[in-house]
């Protein structure tokens, strides 16, 4: 699947929309719970999403709604779901760390770091037996990788050559622990090597980088010869959650990050390089804004679910 | 009808359903070319192929997230982890994703998948391979817990959880590996998750027994027919849900219950049956409920350990006899 | 007596054993130079340094597993798992490792290892941080479980844990955190593990209730004795092992028994009170003996569902004014 | 500890002869459970463990007689717990998969494949902050190093810097199962840089070039330089447990490693390198063969504990 420019750039600009406005939310304190921003990772997301099929497979994390939203959830159940209302993707029993949608390959997300990866190779092996070309990508933090998971997942998906591509968004920091005060070696992809499986390092702030070594990735695995670990070096420009005051870094570290903003320095790309005039962005930029909005108010004003819905489902 | 072992009788089921439905496929460690650790899976490789019957690493904590992920694109795997003492491995794998994955996403994903566990209660192995962990599985909601007592029991609810859109543990206890019985010859053969079993009727006390405790509730029932004292042996064989309508019936007309199990009492399957029943039955009850199990410590090395730790043909006697003074 | 807060009584017991014994010490996700996930081991590293206050990576095996082995080589330690919803990640270390070491090994190791994760049920985070485990580790011979549900509990029993030879699982219940309490300024001030505690006198009914529902417990008993209802409300502190001597003292004489728990009613820990107190009191009790849990459902996002799936003091009141009728 | 060569190839042949008369045993059905033989991997332990004081750890999993034997363990009372008496290190309770000596830092077997590998990084932790210098050594088999705990240890061991040796014997099989079928690599020892963990591979059956490895591995973890994973390219002679059929390999394969016996092999280098006569040799074997014989005997008509003990020890 290729897709023009304009639509990554649109897609990006999806994700930094509802996390600005996510985030507002939660400042007016209106939002039921944690927000897990994915502002400054955008590039992850729409990078590796925008090469996949609606056949293709993604798990997802904690962090997720940019995972969602570059693998097409459709906007308004989405963000309904964040708040919780019936009217969201899962009813609004999931929210903000679960959603799904099965049409198009969307496996959820999960509240417990590293759960996904098991779960994305077992997408990965229905794949490989459907025998129909599909892969299965599963994203996870630096963090993630030093949970059991991990290691187990590397090492199923080269045994079994599975077409699974594990994308480690790298932001630095699991919750308030520099990840490099966690692990001995702070490349997460050099790990893969030990266990047979691919791997690359990735300037996670670059979409076209990122949607670049996710093709060759996608292409590996299509082709049958298996897994691929693919690190994207990123940062999460908010806290954890919001309203973590982030006392374990500086302002000065996040201001640098700021600097290398995905979502500006495609903007910068497309006028210049790609000769995109700038009045098209901003007529962009404005629907994106008002789609957001709308998508807003459309989850502010549905209705909570009656809790009695908590008593179904619970069985097939 | 043909005469199968235990064993057999879990070959056959998984052979059967692979060859009716081909989104079912089975992997574990040992599985494939060596058949099972125990032979439970003998001839599935050479019938279905390496596509279908896969040996996996010793990784626990994946083989149950294969089986989960699986699911969740459209197939119905069957994963078997080789002894339930190994469960706190594959607990988050259960318990947090197969258990809610229906329940979180609203009913979008089905999650048809058997997670065959052994049990080794009771064969001397030591403490790591003896646990009777059903108790645990059965906290969860979202899962079913299914214990076969006899090989026709293992055959009917083994298909019966392989058809279910549910994630079914299902707890297989290798000492009863070749114990033969006549099984229906019918590849639509299901014995029902859900449904209790009365074993034998009896009207002067219940005993409800399972797994490895069913058949010691038979042999204690014919003894105590002996004197008079007539047993009504029921196997709830699903643990989870636990089918109470059938057992209360029973304590109604016996007014006296009696719960033998592998589990320990402390939040256990007898503790379970008893608050149920001493609810749902209590102006019916002339006596408490009894629970009889191995009391609360680890399983040591070594059958003489375990036969001493574990309700006996003997004890079940007893305790049923204290309950009719 | 100075006021102290259920968090900062827990900050409070670690830093006065770490300081009266320096083989304490505590490792976990975030807990040394954040001062814990949710602010629970402030000052520690500032106070015992880096070699005795440590961050570790997200693991949960190997944080358990840590703590086993040090426990083996002589220390003494405070291990955090972030919340007791990731129990399934570490389950193999808990319950075969650190509940039997010193049983397999014939005594020859003690096991002096504090693990405390955090419950956050009815906080609405959703269905992985909302659950109730207590009655899967209580199912466990060689734990001992203590769940506090106020800040001067909080402090004696965990002063109490970290002296125990033993594994301990503590439960802490993030909602309580910021309660806060007059607390005995002793160094020495241990509250007992395995001891229940009458936290009402009453005689018409006896509640027992944990965690969360204690409080509710209690104010259930104010409103029902404006009816004239007395009752006696006790906390056993303790899930396992229980103090049913004091529970069966007291249903003994009030003839009546509602259990209140956070945990599901299957397999939790409402059946084990029930099954207990059911066989000794049995011909004390003119009622079954009552539970109330939540029902047996995955925990959606949300406070609408949790307020909805709990048991509040509403439900409480019914359930006792059901149990007089 | 410097070991004399007759010492290593008495602790050698003590397992050697352990190993032959517990099959016996087994084959005589006087043995109560399984026996996970070591035959054939008697260098790995005894050129591991001649490097190590008794106040340094050795944690082992199931196939544990040949660490315990060469960690110093008393025999008797280990020939009497892998039978289940009374007079056994355990009192009989731990069996063929549990023993321990807490004061030659014996800290156990385990029934769990991998779960050895947090408690070894446990007692390296205690170790680390005894400040005394000592070390913590994890015994555990290839297929272990598939199991989540392998990667998270050597993660914490090296973020930590942890006094650990992490002893991969690889005998090329977990059960029936051969290891290769089971990777995407198959050199366990590769899996270490990518964590920052120092590694070697080494020949298992040459208990001098263990011996030479582990000592660098020693010498590291001693001068806080952190873990180091030494992979012992090994075989074991025997199936997974005494009475496997062993169907999953051929008996040539057997033979051509029976070929390359460790015991054997020393035993030619102390007479050809060492210069030690054979009749020294020849008088060690038939005592080492005495003393087994003596704690068989002394295990054989020692009483099984009394059933009741297993009531006694829950806690402490
Ligand atoms: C098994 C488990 N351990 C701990 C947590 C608590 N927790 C939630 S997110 C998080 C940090 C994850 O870090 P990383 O994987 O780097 O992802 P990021 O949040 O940076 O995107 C932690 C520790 C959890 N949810 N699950
Ligand atoms: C967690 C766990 N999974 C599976 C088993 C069953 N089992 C016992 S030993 C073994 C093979 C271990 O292989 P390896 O680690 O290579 O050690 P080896 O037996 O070859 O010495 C298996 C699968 C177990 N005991 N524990
Ligand atoms: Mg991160
Ligand atoms: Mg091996």
């Amino acid at each position: 699947m290729t897709q023009d420019p304009i639509t990554l750039y649109r897609s990006m600009l999806l994700i930094r929309e509802c996390e600005a406005q996510l985030n507002d939310l939660f400042a007016k304190n209106v939002f039921p719970g944690y927000i897990h921003s994915y502002l400054g990772q955008e590039a992850c997301a729409v990078g590796v999403c925008s090469g996949l099929n609606d056949t293709d497979y993604v798990v997802s994390n904690h962090r997720g709604r940019g995972h969602y939203l570059a693998k097409g959830m459709a906007l308004k159940p989405m963000m309904a779901e964040m708040l919780g209302k019936a009217t969201g993707i899962c009813g609004g029993r999931g929210g903000e760390m679960h959603a799904a949608d099965p049409a198009l390959g969307i496996l959820g997300g999960n509240g417990i770091v590293g759960a996904g990866m098991p779960i994305g190779a077992g997408a990965a092996l229905a794949a490989q037996m459907d025998g129909l070309g599909a892969v299965s990508v599963v994203f996870f933090g630096e963090g993630a990788s030093n949970n059991g998971a991990f290691g187990e997942t590397l090492n199923v998906a080269a045994a079994w050559k599975l077409p699974l591509i594990m994308v480690c968004e790298n932001n630095l920091y699991a919750e308030m622990t520099p990840f490099v005060q966690t692990v001995g070696q702070p490349d997460v992809a050099a790990r893969a090597t030990g266990y047979g499986v691919a791997s690359e390092i990735v300037d996670g702030n670059d979409v076209l980088a990122v949607r670049a070594a996710a093709g060759r990735a996608v292409d590996r695995a299509r082709a049958g010869d298996g897994p691929t670990l693919l690190e994207l070096k990123t940062y999460r420009w908010g806290g954890h959650f919001e309203g973590d005051p982030r006392k374990y870094r500086t302002r000065n570290e996040e201001a640098e990050w700021k600097a290398r903003c995905p979502v500006a320095r495609f903007r910068r790309h497309l006028l210049a390089e790609v000769g995109v005039e700038e009045d098209r962005l901003v007529t962009l930029e404005a629907a994106v804004a008002a789609e957001v909005a709308e998508a807003v108010t459309f989850a502010l004003d549905s209705p909570l679910p009656a809790p009695e819905t908590a008593l179904l489902k619970v069985f097939a | 009808m043909p005469t199968k072992t235990y064993c057999w009788a879990i070959i056959d089921a998984m052979r059967e359903e692979m060859a009716r439905d081909d989104r079912v496929f089975l992997i574990g460690e040992d599985v494939a070319v060596a058949g099972g650790a125990f032979g439970a899976s003998r001839g599935l490789l050479d019938a279905f192929g390496p596509m279908r019957v896969r040996d996996t690493p010793i990784s626990e904590e994946i083989i149950v997230g294969l089986g989960v992920g699986a699911a969740m694109a459209g197939r119905r795997p069957i994963v078997e982890i080789m002894f339930i003492d190994f469960l706190g491995l594959c607990l988050d794998q259960i318990a947090n994703q197969a258990a809610k994955t229906h329940y979180i996403y609203d009913g979008m994903f089905k999650m048809p998948l058997v997670i065959r566990m052994s049990s080794a209660v009771e064969m001397g192995i030591g403490p790591h391979h003896s646990q009777a962990w059903e108790a645990i599985v059965a906290h969860i909601p979202g899962l079913k817990v299914v214990m076969p007592s006899t090989p026709r029991d293992a055959k009917g609810l083994l298909k019966s959880a392989i058809r279910d859109d549910n994630p079914v543990i299902f707890i297989e206890h290798i000492a009863m590996h070749r114990i033969k019985e006549e099984i229906e010859d019918d590849e639509d053969f299901l014995i029902p998750i859900g449904k209790a079993d009365v074993k034998r009727q009896g009207t002067d006390v219940t005993v409800v027994a399972s797994g490895l405790m069913v058949a010691r509730a038979l042999a204690a029932a014919e003894r105590l027919a002996v004197d008079g004292i007539s047993v009504e042996v029921i196997d709830p064989r699903t643990i989870s849900p636990l089918d109470f309508d059938t057992i209360t019936a029973s304590v109604s007309k016996t007014s006296r219950c009696l719960v033998v199990s592998s589990s320990h009492k402390n939040f256990g399957f007898g503790s379970e049956v008893a608050a149920e029943i001493g609810e749902r039955a209590f102006f019916d009850l002339d006596q408490p409920v009894r629970r009889l199990s191995p009391p609360f410590t680890p399983a040591p090395f070594g059958r003489q350990f375990d036969q001493f730790l574990n309700p006996d043909t003997d004890a079940i006697v007893a305790a049923v006899r204290d309950l009719m003074a």
